[in-house]
């Protein structure tokens, strides 16, 4: 079982580089407390492999330290850190059969054959593979040969921490919630650190406890699935998590008030009263599954020209038109959409204030 | 990691010395060769270069051998890339067996083919040409073509071929603007092969031809029956057969891998 | 790569059955024909049917001939093989090392088979060849032209120089295409270097294998002008094998019915042996696409 | 310039792929084929391209014949789903090709060209090469192509399955600007329900080679007229489970029975399938008269904005869609309500009978 600890880590693919865009990983510190499931959610292209990879020992990173319960492994190769990798197309030795590969990172340690026969049989039965045993693991289906190759991990009792390079890609899709269902299990079980990599949000915030979301190299928030959807730290994290994801509208700052256009919008209470600074950019966050559109004047509420509606039968996103920013709203099946004007209503606790892309809030010791 | 690289170098140095020699000889006097054993060439000379460069019975070797090698590859990758790219894109009548009675001819030894060839291109009026020797060589060189070209077709995608006849592009037009210029590193690396295999043929070349096409590989062999060899031209013929090889190894180089692979890979 | 059914394909294929007819179908039939026949002149020929075939089969000489091309060509395999693999894993798999390295294995198979011959002719000869002089160094009464087992096994060596870069090469490709995730997972297993050996590349390279083997296996089995020119089949008829002495038999002497007997019997022992070469490699698993 | 298939089959080797189907799209309509990998999408598009030849039947594009014409004298135009580009063309020229194939002068060429790559947001990328660019790049280019020769027919074969989930949201949208645009025929296959409603237009159910049902996308969705069209225009798809009607009650599997509601009184006793959408199965009881399955949880799949929890009813594995985050453990044993007036009925075949009375659908654009 490992916590894993990044300090001051930071890669660039270039030898010499110096500009921050030279950077894959921007300078972090991060720690992977033991025994949690952690999701590293980003788009293509932000880092999440590259962090991957220098976690496993295939990548030395160009500055900082990798420690595994406090001990520098950052110059270990990868066989000697302890860690078990499932990649995104299984990797099964297919000349051999099911219970070979199991057996096989424990022959290769050297353990007696009778320890591995219970040790292969008990994990065999956790992933209900025990019926195919006997088979050549080459003729099996993607889904079993990903389940061996997790296999191969989970049979070691040294095994610190488990990583996943985007495993239920080439899964087909009806298989995906058995594995995804199967790796709670797991998770529940064998109380080991697992770090799952994904490009999927739905994979993320379904798999893990803490989501660690990368944005262009940079953590730009830690936290759980909860975190993400009601108290975004970034306006990438915003976007990206979610369909469709936040509305931004750019404003100003009077005490507890965004100004938008000159409306004046209620912030939710811990919103600091900080005195506004020139240069900073402001800019108001509502989800628009909280965003409500109602069709007679409000007390407080922003005039909105609808510009589309989608029907997806279960719910309904209205694009609309307001003070220059287009936003949308989810509306439920019934709720209708009376006319082509009506006012947008911010519900107080669900508006938050962003500074420079940053979620401005009361500092709740977490600094993001 | 120790092992592998003393393993390498050995190997390299296995294959590096008798090519050594070789050279080492064609810088001898036939005396020196003959005289002492000696590592370097004592009185260095390039004599044995001078004989061969300039007596035609010597230079005319390389030159016809060089024409109907380039024949050759010209007419196995003309005749082998439609019928690569039939194989890579449709299934038809008899594919399968045409396929194999392709490769099989990739097995027939050349000696069996030298008595009717022999008479063939006799009564064709064709002995003694360079085409013959071309023709001949398409025996083996055809199949290989076919076999490499259509492991690098199936590596271009069919759709890229639907997405330009959408577009409108006959067939003749697609192929030739589009299609070759995606295969290019398969082209050079089965030219590479062509190349090889009929360049370094002695049988055939030497079986079809008496003056007019002979290839070099038969003028040497000739002069090694003749009493009193002389071993410094020998040599230095010998040495001047790897230059062309080793200058066509150098441009495809990049593609050598894949095309070893016969384009599976 | 879905194919779609369309017989039309027939007139992109045809130019290759026509040349290839032409050079291979037309020859094959006059070899057939003379093989049935006794041939005096144009004009007159008598059908004798499979007479030539049985005096072919019991020909004591012939007999010889294709027992030493056949040991020949198994001990071909048995070295080649194993050395290629082994020089394939040595070879470095990226940058310019590795692009020297192919030009440099590359080299021997462009040189002309007689040009090979000649080289190991100078090179094993004990007075001027430096190969010749390292081993009578070495305590050996070593020469190829008068000692039979000397001539065969030089011969075996040439062979070795000259073919085991196509081997390394082959595999080296085949190596090549094995994605880096499985020596990563198998790094992660604490996996042996034999372990990698046998549980990842050895399997990937069957298909590539079984090109090598049987081309191998082919081009040894018709080897004519290197042994012709090392030692012109001697001494006696030790390194004299079935390509030379079909070479002898149908330009040398002119009797064309036997000539094309053993020319249709030889090219059927390859075909056979080349038959069992891949159903049995195919038997070890999946085998290649055809 | 309608399309109409009249009786086309396909079959390959012995092996159906579209059974003998008829349907007519209208001129400058925009149509999407919605159905499972391997329902027959492809094929159905490939048919109409004039890339496959149908085993029978005949195709008509403005009541000509065109069953037999090569697809190079057809004016088609086909997105597909991996980003098919000339890979030795520069973006220009891959946008270009269908007109210079066409003979179409020089400076026409370069002002259509450069109208469309202004539309797709590639006007700066014109001279790069296609594996310069990302994913979601690629595929504008081979749909500025595909837009620039104003082809009568325009077929996307799930041009966005390939792409990153956010970029396939955005591209969506601006799919549907572009494509509503364009007057020729547009088909748009999808795998996914959520692209065929946002899309909207007629949509096509095709499921194992046949074609179940065709109307707009809402409707189809309100009106499945079988439990598989229920299943295949929903997502996740309609929760289906036996049940009866008897004694003036209806009892879905495991749940209590329940008073009939209105819109089903009219049915006679007996068994039935009902079918209730993910969004009606809650997590806390509306009203006395709610039906309630105790079961437990198989999987909570969040997504963001909503939280799918998987559970087993009578054997099947049904889902409650719920707004917002709810981090359900596996195995957590919970309660589902479903209001009556929420159930859809079909018969024990799976044919339609009655669905529930359908809430306005609201102003639309």
């Amino acid at each position: 079982m490992a916590r894993i600890e990044l300090s001051r880590l930071a890669h660039s693919y270039q030898r010499r580089p110096d500009k921050a865009e030279d950077f894959a990983l921007k300078p972090m510190d991060h720690v992977w407390e033991d025994g949690e499931a952690y999701a590293l959610l980003g788009p293509s292209g932000c880092g999440k492999t590259t962090l991957l990879n220098i976690i496993s020992g295939l990548l030395r990173p160009t500055s900082g330290h990798v420690l595994f319960d406090g001990r520098d492994v950052t110059d270990l190769p990868t066989e000697d850190r302890n860690i078990a990798q499932v990649f995104q197309f299984p990797v099964v030795y297919d000349t051999m059969t099911v219970y070979d590969n199991l057996a096989f990172p424990l022959r290769n340690r050297k353990i007696s054959e009778h320890e591995i026969q219970n040790r292969v049989g008990e994990i065999a039965e956790m992933l209900d593979l025990v019926f195919c045993l006997k088979q050549r693991a080459g003729t099996l289906a993607s889904d079993a040969r990903q389940k061996i190759s997790l296999g191969r991990g989970l049979v070691r009792t040294d095994v610190s921490a488990i990583l996943f390079d985007e495993p239920l890609t080439v899964i087909d899709p009806h298989l995906k919630n058995s594995l995804r269902r199967k790796l709670e299990e797991i998770h529940r079980q064998s109380k080991l650190t697992l770090i799952y990599v994904t490009h999927d949000q739905t994979e993320a915030l379904t798999f893990a406890d803490k989501v660690v979301v990368m944005h262009e190299g940079e953590v730009v928030q830690v936290g759980t699935p909860q975190d993400l959807v009601e108290h975004p730290a970034h306006t990438f994290v915003g976007y990206f998590v979610g369909s469709p994801g936040m509305n931004f509208l750019s404003c100003d700052v009077d005490g507890n008030f965004a100004v938008v256009d000159g409306q004046r919008i209620r912030l939710a209470d811990d919103t600091p009263s900080g005195a506004e600074r020139a240069g900073d950019r402001w800019e108001l966050g509502i989800r628009p599954e909280f965003l409500q559109l109602v069709f007679d004047r409000p007390k407080e509420g922003l005039q909105a020209k609808i510009t589309n509606i989608e029907d997806f039968g279960s719910s309904k996103i209205v694009t609309a038109a307001a003070a220059g920013n287009t936003l949308r709203v989810r509306l439920a099946e019934e709720d209708e959409v009376r006319g082509e004007l009506g006012w947008l209503v911010f519900p107080p606790e669900r508006s938050l204030l962003y500074r420079n892309a940053r979620l401005f809030r009361e500092p709740t010791g977490r600094r993001q | 990691m120790k092992a592998r690289h003393l393993l390498l170098i050995g190997y390299v140095i296995f294959l590096m010395l008798p090519l050594y020699w070789l050279l080492n000889m064609s810088f001898k006097t036939n005396e020196e060769i003959l005289g002492a054993f000696t590592l370097f060439p004592n009185e260095f000379t390039l004599d044995n270069y001078r004989v061969i460069l300039t007596d035609p019975s010597w230079y005319m070797g390389y030159v016809n051998s060089i024409i109907y090698v380039t024949l050759n590859t010209v007419i196995s990758l003309a005749v082998a890339l439609p019928a690569a790219y039939a194989f890579s894109r449709y299934t038809f009548v008899g594919d399968k067996h045409l396929f194999f009675w392709l490769l099989t001819n990739r097995m027939a030894p050349p000696a069996v083919f030298l008595l009717p060839f022999f008479q063939l291109y006799s009564s064709i009026g064709l002995f003694d040409t360079h085409i013959a020797v071309a023709l001949a060589h398409c025996l083996f060189n055809v199949p290989l073509s076919v076999w490499i070209l259509e492991g690098f077709m199936s590596g271009v995608p069919k759709e890229i071929d639907e997405t330009a006849f959408l577009d409108g592009y006959s067939f003749p037009r697609f192929f030739l603007t589009i299609f070759i210029p995606l295969i290019r590193s398969g082209i050079g690396v089965t030219a590479f092969f062509c190349f090889m295999f009929s360049w370094v043929e002695l049988l055939l070349a030497r079986t079809l031809t008496s003056v007019n096409a002979k290839p070099i590989a038969a003028i040497m062999t000739r002069t090694v029956s003749a009493s009193g060899m002389d071993w410094g031209v020998l040599a230095a013929a010998g040495a001047l057969t790897i230059v062309p090889g080793a200058l066509v190894i150098w441009f495809v180089r990049n593609h050598l891998a894949k095309g070893f692979a016969l384009g599976r890979v | 790569m879905t194919k779609t059914q369309n017989n039309r394909a027939w007139f992109l294929v045809l130019p290759v059955v026509v040349l290839v007819a032409f050079s291979a179908i037309v020859p094959l039939m006059t070899v057939v024909n003379y093989s049935v026949q006794d041939i005096f002149d144009i004009e007159n020929r008598v059908f004798v049917g499979s007479e030539w075939y049985r005096e072919i089969l019991l020909d004591d000489g012939l007999q010889k001939a294709l027992l030493r091309q056949l040991v020949f060509s198994f001990a071909i395999l048995l070295i080649e093989i194993p050395l290629g693999i082994a020089v394939a894993l040595a070879m470095p798999s990226r940058g310019r090392w590795a692009s020297l390295t192919l030009v440099v294995l590359a080299l021997p198979l462009l040189i002309p088979w007689n040009v090979v011959g000649t080289i190991w002719q100078i090179f094993g000869r004990a007075d001027i060849g430096l190969g010749g002089v390292l081993v009578t160094m070495l305590g050996i009464d070593y020469n190829y032209a008068v000692n039979p087992f000397d001539a065969w096994a030089t011969v075996l060596v040439m062979d070795v120089w000259h073919w085991t870069s196509l081997v390394a090469l082959l595999c080296f490709s085949g190596l090549r295409a094995i994605p880096d995730a499985y020596f990563q997972a198998a790094r992660i297993d604490g996996a042996s270097n034999w372990a990698v050996f046998r549980h990842i590349q050895l399997p990937k390279l069957k298909n590539v294998l079984l090109i090598a083997v049987l081309l191998r296996f082919m081009d040894s089995f018709m080897i004519y002008s290197e042994p012709f020119v090392l030692t012109g089949g001697g001494p006696g008829n030790s390194t004299t094998f079935l390509s030379q002495t079909l070479a002898r038999l149908a330009v040398g002497q002119f009797d064309l019915g036997p000539a094309a007997a053993f020319s249709l019997i030889y090219f059927l022992i390859i075909l056979l042996f080349c038959w069992l070469f891949y159903t049995t490699m195919m038997q070890l698993g999946r085998g290649p696409r055809v | 310039m309608p399309l109409v298939f009249d009786n086309i089959s396909k079959t390959v080797g012995g092996e159906i792929h579209i059974h003998p189907t008829d349907f007519r799209l209208a001129p400058g309509s925009f149509n999407t084929l919605l159905g499972r990998a391997g329902a027959g999408k492809t094929t159905l598009l490939r048919l109409m391209a004039g890339l496959d030849r149908p085993s029978g039947g005949h195709i008509f594009v403005r009541d000509r014949d065109v069953t037999k014409m090569p697809v190079r004298r057809r004016n088609v135009a086909m997105v597909y789903q991996e980003f098919v580009n000339y890979p030795n063309f520069t973006v220009f020229d891959n946008i270009a090709s269908p007109l210079k194939v066409a003979g179409i002068e020089r400076r026409e060429i370069d002002r259509r060209v450069r109208k469309v790559a202004e539309m797709i947001h590639l006007e700066d990328y014109l001279h790069r090469l296609p594996a310069e660019l990302s994913g979601g790049q690629q595929q504008r280019v081979a749909l500025a192509r595909a837009l620039v020769k104003d082809a009568d027919l325009l077929l996307l074969d799930e041009p966005l399955a390939n792409l990153d989930f956010k970029l396939r949201e955005e591209l969506r949208l601006e799919l549907r600007n572009v494509l509503t645009r364009s007057n020729a025929i547009v088909v748009y296959a999808t795998a996914e329900p959520q692209e065929a409603l946002a899309l909207g237009g007629n949509t096509i159910i095709v499921d194992e080679g046949r074609v179940l049902q065709q109307g707009p996308a809402a409707g189809v969705y309100r009106q499945p007229g079988s439990v598989r069209t229920a299943q295949l225009v929903g997502d996740p798809p309609m929760n289906v489970v036996a049940g009866r009607i008897a004694n003036a009650a209806i009892q879905l599997g495991e749940g209590n029975p329940v008073a009939v509601p209105e819109h089903l009184r009219a049915l006679p006793e007996g068994s039935y399938l009902f079918g209730v959408r993910p969004n009606h199965v809650l997590m806390k009881r509306c009203n006395s008269s709610d039906i309630e399955i105790r079961t437990r949880v198989d999987l909570a799949e969040i997504s963001g904005s909503e939280t799918s929890i998987h559970f087993d009813h009578g054997g099947s594995s049904w889902v409650s869609r719920l707004d917002g985050v709810r981090p359900l453990g596996v195995d957590e044993p919970i309660s589902v309500y479903i209001e009556p007036q929420r159930v859809f009925a079909f018969d024990p075949r799976g044919a339609l009978i009655a669905a529930p009375d359908q809430p306005t659908v609201g102003w639309s654009t």
